[in-house]
Order: C-alpha cells, then structure tokens, then sequence
C-alpha cells in the first residue's frame, strides 16, 4: 500500500489498494448482539444472514462468534434465530 | 459573527437542530446559516452539522474550523471523533450524557455544561431507547447558554421544522431550557 | 415573508411561483431535494400544471421540449451526469428556441464518483446555446429562476436558461429567504406566450431538415438573439429591483472595486466568501476587489474590458478546469479581457473541485498573490491549484 | 451434525458501508458463493457501488468496475467483449444495477444487450426505489408505497404505478434465462446463480433485497420482510428457462399481504380498502404467473 502524500504517489486513475477492513463499523452500533451458547444450535442462520460479515465460524462444527469490530448492530441475527440463543443489549458506552 | 458544531450520529437530528437554531435566530431578527458537514450519511455514522449567527448577513460559504460552541448530542462519539478540535480558548460545550463533569474525560478547560437530553427525549417519546432523537431537547439547553436567541423563537422553530411529533419536540425543548443552570 | 430554507428549496419555490406548467423530475445527489419538494408542492396542490417522474435527465430535457412546444412553461433540475446525459438535448432545446428554465446544482463530474460540488459540468455545457446564470446564495437562486422565465421567454432572445448553484455549499445550506408574494410575481412575470406553437388552426412542422444554403443564417439568428439577451438580462434585474428591492447586476456585479489595486473575478458561492474576505482585508489597508461573474453565457465581454483600466492584475477563481487549458471561468474571463496591447496581468487559481473546502484563509492567500504580482509586475505561474498536496507543504 | 447449507467462502469484506439491515451486502455475499473469484462486477451510481466503500479501500475481493447510470448492460457487455477477444472464458462477467437504474434509466442499455444475447449475468438489485439519492419512486416501487417523490398528504398521493414487469418484458426481448431470487432464501439464490453462469447468453437475476431506510423498517427485520414478500405471493420465486416458466418456491398457502405491508411504514398510510386492492392485485398477478406456467410448459 504506497504512501499517499501528494499527488505524485496517486495511480493515474482511482483504483484501490486495500480492503474496508480498516474501517471498524463496529463504531455505528447502539445496541450488540449477545450469543448465548447453551441455547445455540450450531445451525449458522446467523452466519447466513449477517449483512456485515460480523458473525465468524472457524470450521464447521465451531459455535459462532460476533465480530464486535464490525458489527453495526442491526439485530438480524437475533431476529432470525430460531433457538432464542442471541439477544440485542444496549451498547455499552465508554 | 458566532459559530456553532453539532455532532451526532445519522438519525439523532443533528442536522435539523442546526436548521432549527438558524431559524430561531432569524425569528430574532439576526442572520443565520445553517449546513450539515457534506458526507454520506449512514444511519450510526458519525455526523456533524454547523450554524453561523450574526448580527449582520452572513456571505462566507465555507467550513468552521474554529467553533465558539460544540454541542455533543452523543457521548460516545468522543471516543471516535475529536469533537473539540479548533475550540476557540473561551468556546464553549454542551454535552448530552448523565455523568457528571469530573467523569467525562475531557481534556480542554473550556467551560461545559451538560444536560440528560436523552433522559429528556425518551420522557416525551422522542426516538427509541437505543436511537434516541435528542436534538430538541439539546437545542433547548443550548439557547440558555446563548440567550441571544429567546426560547419562545426557540419553540417556534421547532415546532415549525421537527418532521413529526412537533409539541413533543417542543415540551422537549423546554424541558431542557428550563433544567439546565444559566450559564 | 422571510423563511429560512436551503438553496434547493429556494429553487422550488422559483419554480412554483413562476407557475412552471410541466415539470420533469428525475433525481441525483444534490439536486434531488429540488425534486422532492416540488412533489411535496404537487400533492398539496401548489403547483399549476403536471409533476412528472421521469426515467432519466435525457428523457426530462426531451419531455419538456416536447411540452414547451405546446407553449408551457417548463421547468427541470439536474447534476453533473445529470446534465452530462443531456447534453444532447440541450442543443435541442436550444435550436428548437424552447425557453426552458432549468436549474443546475453543479457537482463534480466522474469517475471516480463525488457527490460534492464543483462546476466542471455546467463548465461542460457552454456551447450548447443556454443562458448560464450562477447565484451567490439562496435568495439569489428564487429570484434568478424567475427572472430567468422572464428573460428566456421574451420574444426577442427565446432561449433556454441554467440556474447555476453549488451543490451542497448552498444546496444543502439553510439561509434566511424572502419568498415574494404571487401577486407581485404574476405581474413581474406575464404568462408564457409564444410567438412559434403547435396551433391546429396554423399547423406547421417544428424542425425539418434545412440545406447548407440556409443553415448558418438559422446558426445567426441564435448568435444574434445571445447578444441581444444581454440588455435583457440588464433589464430584467433592473426591473426585478424595482419589483422587489433586490439586484444582481445582471451581468456582472463590481464590489470594492473602486479604488483595488488587485480584482479577482469569480461565480457562485465562493463570491460571497470572497467579498467576506475583501472586506477584512481593506480593513487592513488592503485594497483587494471582487468581480462576480452573474451571467457567463452570454459572455459579458464589454464589462470585462472595463478591468483593463481598472487593475493592473486579475484573478481568476475555477471551481473547474479544462485539462490542457486552464479553468473555464478563467478563459473567458480572459477571453472577454483581451484587448490588443493591453498590458493586464492575470492568472487562474483553481480550486474547491469536488467538495473541497475554499476556505477565506485561502481566498486571503490569492488576494496577497495577486497584491505580490501586481508588485512584482509578473506572473509567476499562470495556473495554481489551490489547495492541493504538491509537497511544498504550504498547505499539508 | 451442524452444516453450512451454503458455500463458506466469502468475497464481500468486513467494514463495507451498507446501512444496519441492508439487503444488498447479504445479496453481494450469495452471488460470489456461487460465482467464485475469476468474476468481474461493473456498477452504476447506487447502493450497490457504495456499499463497497470510499476509496482508496472497497469491501471486494474481485475486480469491480464502476460506470456511468444507464449504461450499465453496455459496459458488461464491453468487458465481456475485451474478455472474448483476449481469450478469457472462463471468467463471468455480471453487470450489478439497482431497480431504477435497470428497468428506467438503464433498460435501454439492457435490452440491447440481451438483443445481441451478450454472455453475461445482469443481475437487478430490487429495493424498490432510488434508494441511494435518497428513496425516491422508481419503475420498481409497488402500489401503496410512500417514497420522498410520492409523498403522502391527506392519504393521497402515495405510488399508484404497478411495479414494472421486467420480466416478462426481457423475456420477451429473448432472454436465455431468468429468475427471481430474495436474500432470504439463500440457498435458492446460490442455486440460480449457479445455474444462470454456466448457460450462455444474457442472464437476467431480479434480487429482491430490503432497505430499511427506505422502507421504514426496524434493521432487524429485514430477513423477515424479505420472507413474507414471497410467502404473500407479493414477490414469488420461479424462473424462466429458455421461455419456460416454472416455480422454484412452492407456497402452498399464501399468508395475506397484510402481514408484509404491517411491518413498513412506507404502507403505514394505506387504508383497509387499499390494502384490500393490493391483495387483489397480488392475488392476480401470482394467477398469472401460474397461468405462465401452465402455459409456457405445454
């Protein structure tokens, strides 16, 4: 990823460099998903649904976990969980 | 000329109580410009808003760099924003939260008032308890730090341009005048 | 009645109190806030003809050509790509002599995409034969849309108008605006009556096909009827004044321009700023100058040599440029300058593209460059991009 | 055993700008699980391009490229041109468009396209109006429906326009192949793409995806709404192969179209008779389609 200074170190055009991955939308949320996993049934339909890439499983059979840096809060998951295992709390504010 | 920055976050209405503000100060016979710093805006996403009031017309058309006032209508935002940058040494804040002074962490010495707006907000149905709509209700205790604008101009902005439920957003409004200590 | 309200809103309400009969709506950032309002005012009653939703900026400029030649008055507003897209009708506009009023929130134009303001599309759109009209603040976009209906209509220039506003910078900025009351603009402003229409009683074929033996005296009469607008323009602002207390100049606006030692010339938002600045300047003994281009086509060339006695530099502000040029205002503004063996010294200064703040810290810092070229009696470079990271660190 | 019912492999990154609950990042997302990584997306103005992120970062793990509103199919299909004469082919090419910049500014770059049965897969992102600029109506906004230029006053003046049949209108054009997916079936979303890719020709795919700004909807009920649009027959699945019709989500009974329109306060204004109307038309328009059915398949 070069060095962005003056327009010397631009491309010709705009084509990226990097991924939104340095952008932690985590920051957006009010209230965060809570995963509860003793209710949890490893069916990852919060995996499936998650608009923001938030909910991570390692390898098939692992339980799922929220990625908070991400997670904007949007409470799909909860919604669409079929064992009541992930609850909305309001964000906790620093 | 004075010049005023509001953060919020999309959808608390910091942009309308920017325009409210510019709007009382007309309605007391000064000039205004009011204008949201032009980003996208994402609901949850950082957002900021800017009021120009003078007594003679205002022709800048730029940015404010060096506030008189900032008014904080979410706490957590000063975790990620640097929300007092260019503060002139005698501006002054405003900040929604329910800690007290000595708890909030702020650096600058500038002087800062605080009142509950969401308390306030919430007590009249204004918005939900994750997304509260402050903005009234934080305009109301600014104009007690700014008394240039009277609260009865203040009201009758905001009846004029809050969207929905207008007499809620004005009790609001008042609420938070009468509460918050002259300053 | 004064209300506060933003640019875009302004524009609607241009367009609502000069009763525009159709309106083709279609939206884009920043304009579309012009078009929701106008469908708030639709569905309310307040407007006096149709609102429609159309497809696309090429069908909007082609519908209202279509409705012009009835005889309505007609009424758009468009952005960058917007405009860009249709480009092809606006000559149509032009040569069809259909005086459609439109109004331009001027945005940077792709790729890659930026939804703030500059003005290299309307910069883009100078040969098509539209009146360009730019506006300092948001009084000035209701009152030139008006004036625009009144001087476009008039049977001695029958052309198409832009009504030119910085996207965002007013657009999306609350100011205090007197809305005239209907009255006054109904009888500022006659009804729309044109002299060509389609008429069963006369009918006739709008177009055709013209041979090479007739085509430049048609091309003539538009160059003709562009030059001629300019006493219009004058007119019109003067009656507007007179109507409603409130004047643009016309064509162009002198402000402490008396006794400056340095002018720069520039349109839009940015002149208010300017003026701003002017001011605190001379405060200081600082005698700096401001021109503010109200009209760019037609090119108000004659007032324009009036610098040549007047300073011995000029400045131009861009909030575009012509790669391989130089900024659009600048050549014109030269352009209308020259005069053989004059010894005017001018440069371009460009900046503000695509949203970037022009602050009055760096309008202050173009009145002192033009006062140090005036001293030194030469033009360092012609064209400076400012602000801009080149690595001198002068501004990051 | 816990299974993943859909490829694992992602090609969307974390920290995109899609607001909370939107549809278009979860569409993204199952697109890619089918179509793998040697695919190249183009993108007018829209959410779609601005979910991805400002530059200098964007959230894919493919090439995208961005044009110009209306010519979204044209520039697929010039990409698509570039790749056949550098001997590229086993690359897909998808042209990713929202509803008004497919079936109103861009349709006329599309049907050309599929004229010349250009070999890509167009895929139309439905969230039923303009929803970057701000939600105003578009070809694609249903009757009822409030949107920033359909505004409500006096319970008049909301959409009145039936949604375009874009479908039914490529079809005619020629497609090869066409299907309704919503994000919330993935499994039959990844299962059409996988299907359209590897048939050659000018694929059409209508993604039906949620805003919940534009919508009016609680973020977290957007999976939810998408499901009720098809268990109403309000937006049914099926697709159309080489012509013939057919259903790729049976429902058997179909829930009344008040349980979708409740959930939205962009129908909050619609009174019971207008909802009645709606639920006539909803009603008429899955006959017609079972009639298609019937018809196209002899």
């Amino acid at each position: 990823m070069p060095v962005l200074k003056t327009y010397k170190d631009l491309p010709s055009t705009p084509v990226t460099f990097y991924s939104t991955e340095s952008n932690k939308t985590g920051t957006w949320r009010t209230i965060r998903p809570i995963l509860d996993e003793s209710k949890c049934t490893r069916c990852y339909i919060c995996w499936k649904f998650c608009p923001d890439l938030s909910v991570d499983v390692a390898k098939e059979g692992d339980f799922p976990s929220i990625d908070y840096d991400y997670c904007k809060g949007c409470g799909v998951c909860a919604n669409e969980c079929p064992s009541d295992a992930i609850h909305m709390e309001k964000e906790a504010h620093k | 000329m004075i010049e005023i920055r509001l953060h919020g976050r999309g959808g608390q209405g910091a942009v309308v109580a920017s325009e409210m503000l510019a709007r009382a100060a007309v309605r007391d016979g000064m000039h205004a410009s009011a204008f949201p710093f032009f980003g996208v805006e994402r609901r949850g996403c950082p957002v900021t808003a800017f009021c120009r009031i003078d007594d003679k017309p205002i022709r800048i058309h730029a940015g404010i760099y060096e506030p008189d006032y900032v008014i904080v209508l979410d706490p957590g935002l000063m975790a990620l924003v640097d929300v007092f940058q260019g503060l002139k040494p005698e501006g002054k804040i405003l900040i929604n939260t329910t800690r007290s002074r000595e708890d909030l962490t702020i650096k600058a010495h500038n002087k800062v008032v605080i009142v509950d707006a969401t308390g306030i907000a919430l007590k009249h149905g204004l918005g939900s308890e994750t997304a509260p709509i402050v903005n009234t209700a934080i305009i109301g205790a600014f104009v007690k730090m700014f008394p240039k604008i009277s609260i009865d101009s203040l009201l009758e902005s905001v009846r004029e341009a809050a969207p929905v439920k207008k007499e809620e957003n004005a009790s609001a409004a008042r609420d938070a005048y009468e509460i918050t200590k002259e300053v | 009645m004064i209300e506060v309200m933003t640019s875009n809103y302004a524009a609607a309400h241009g367009a609502r109190l000069s009763k525009v009969e159709v309106i083709a709506a279609y939206p884009i950032t920043p304009q579309s806030s012009i078009s929701e309002k106008l469908a708030e005012m639709s569905v309310k009653g307040e407007l006096h003809g149709q609102y429609i939703l159309v497809e696309s900026e090429h069908s909007a400029m082609s519908l209202l050509i279509g409705a012009s030649y009835v005889g309505a008055r007609t009424y758009t507003a468009t952005s960058s790509h917007g405009l860009a897209l249709m480009h092809e009708m606006l000559y149509w506009a032009t040569g069809a002599r259909r005086p459609i009023v439109m109004t331009i929130v001027s945005r940077a134009m792709a790729p890659p995409w930026n939804i703030w303001g500059d003005q290299m599309d309307v910069i883009g759109e100078r040969d098509t034969g539209w009146m360009q009209f730019f506006c300092e603040n948001n009084q000035e976009t209701l009152d030139t849309t008006i004036m625009s209906y009144r001087i476009a209509e008039d049977r001695s220039v029958m052309l198409p108008a832009m009504v030119i506003e910085d996207g965002f910078i007013l657009s999306h900025t609350f100011e205090a605006v007197d809305l005239p009351d209907q009255d006054d603009v109904d009888d500022f402003l006659p009804k729309f009556n044109p002299e060509l229409k389609i008429d069963f009683n006369d009918p006739r074929r709008f177009g055709g096909l013209v041979m090479p033996d007739w085509w430049s005296e048609f091309r003539f009469r538009i160059a003709q009827d562009m030059e001629d607008a300019k006493k219009k323009i004058i007119e019109v602002d003067k009656e507007f004044e007179k109507k409603f207390g409130r004047s643009y100049g016309g064509l162009v606006e002198f402000y402490n321009c008396d006794d400056a030692d340095v002018i720069l010339a520039l349109a839009g938002s940015a002149v208010g700023t300017a003026k701003h600045v002017s001011d605190k300047m001379r405060e200081r003994g600082k005698k700096v100058g401001v021109v503010k281009i109200k009209t760019l086509r037609p090119l108000p060339a004659e007032e324009l040599t009036k610098l040549n006695d007047m300073v011995p530099v000029v400045g131009v502000f861009d909030r575009s440029f012509n790669f391989g040029h130089g900024g659009g205002i600048f050549s014109e503004i030269r352009n209308g300058i020259y005069t053989p063996g004059g010894g005017l010294l001018t440069k371009n200064y460009v900046g503000g593209m695509g949203g970037r703040d022009f602050t009055p810290k760096h309008m202050e810092w173009v009145f002192e460059d033009l006062l140090r070229i005036k001293k030194e009696g030469k033009v360092d470079r012609m064209i400076e991009w400012i602000p801009l990271r080149d690595g001198t660190g002068r501004w990051y | 055993m816990p299974k993943f019912t859909i490829p694992k492999e992602e090609y969307l990154y974390k920290g995109h700008s899609g607001c909370p609950g939107c549809g278009t990042p979860l569409a993204l997302r199952y697109a890619l699980k089918a179509l793998g990584p040697r695919t190249v997306l183009n993108f007018p103005a829209g959410c779609g391009g601005v979910v991805l992120g400002v530059w200098p970062g964007y959230a894919m793990k493919v090439p995208v490229v961005d044009n110009a509103f209306e010519c979204t199919a044209a520039v697929a299909n010039g990409i698509r041109a570039g790749f056949e004469v550098k001997g590229v082919d086993d690359a897909y090419v998808v042209g990713w468009a929202g509803d008004g910049a497919t079936v109103d500014i861009g349709l006329q770059a599309l049907s050309a396209t599929v004229d010349r049965n250009s070999n890509i897969i167009y895929v139309m992102l439905d969230n039923e109006a303009y929803m970057n600029t701000g939600i105003q109506k578009s070809g694609c906004t249903p009757i009822g429906a409030w949107t920033t230029t359909t505004p409500v006053s006096g319970g008049k003046g909301y959409n009145l326009t039936p949604k375009k049949r874009i479908m039914d209108m490529l079809v005619a054009n020629g497609i090869v192949y066409g299907a309704t997916v919503n994000i919330a079936y993935p499994e039959d979303f990844v299962t059409r793409m996988q299907k359209a890719k590897d048939i050659r020709g000018t694929k059409f795919i209508h993604v039906f995806a949620p805003c919940s700004a534009g919508w009016r909807t609680d973020p977290s009920k957007s999976v939810e709404i998408a499901r009720l649009a098809t268990q109403t027959g309000t937006f049914p699945l099926y697709e159309v192969d080489r012509g013939k019709y057919s259903l790729t989500k049976e429902i058997k009974k179909r829930k009344p179209v008040d349980e979708y329109l409740k959930l939205q306060g962009r129908f909050r204004h619609l009174s019971k008779d207008a909802i009645a109307d709606i639920q006539k038309l909803v009603d008429e328009e899955y006959e017609r389609l079972l009639y298609k059915v019937k018809v196209t398949n002899g």
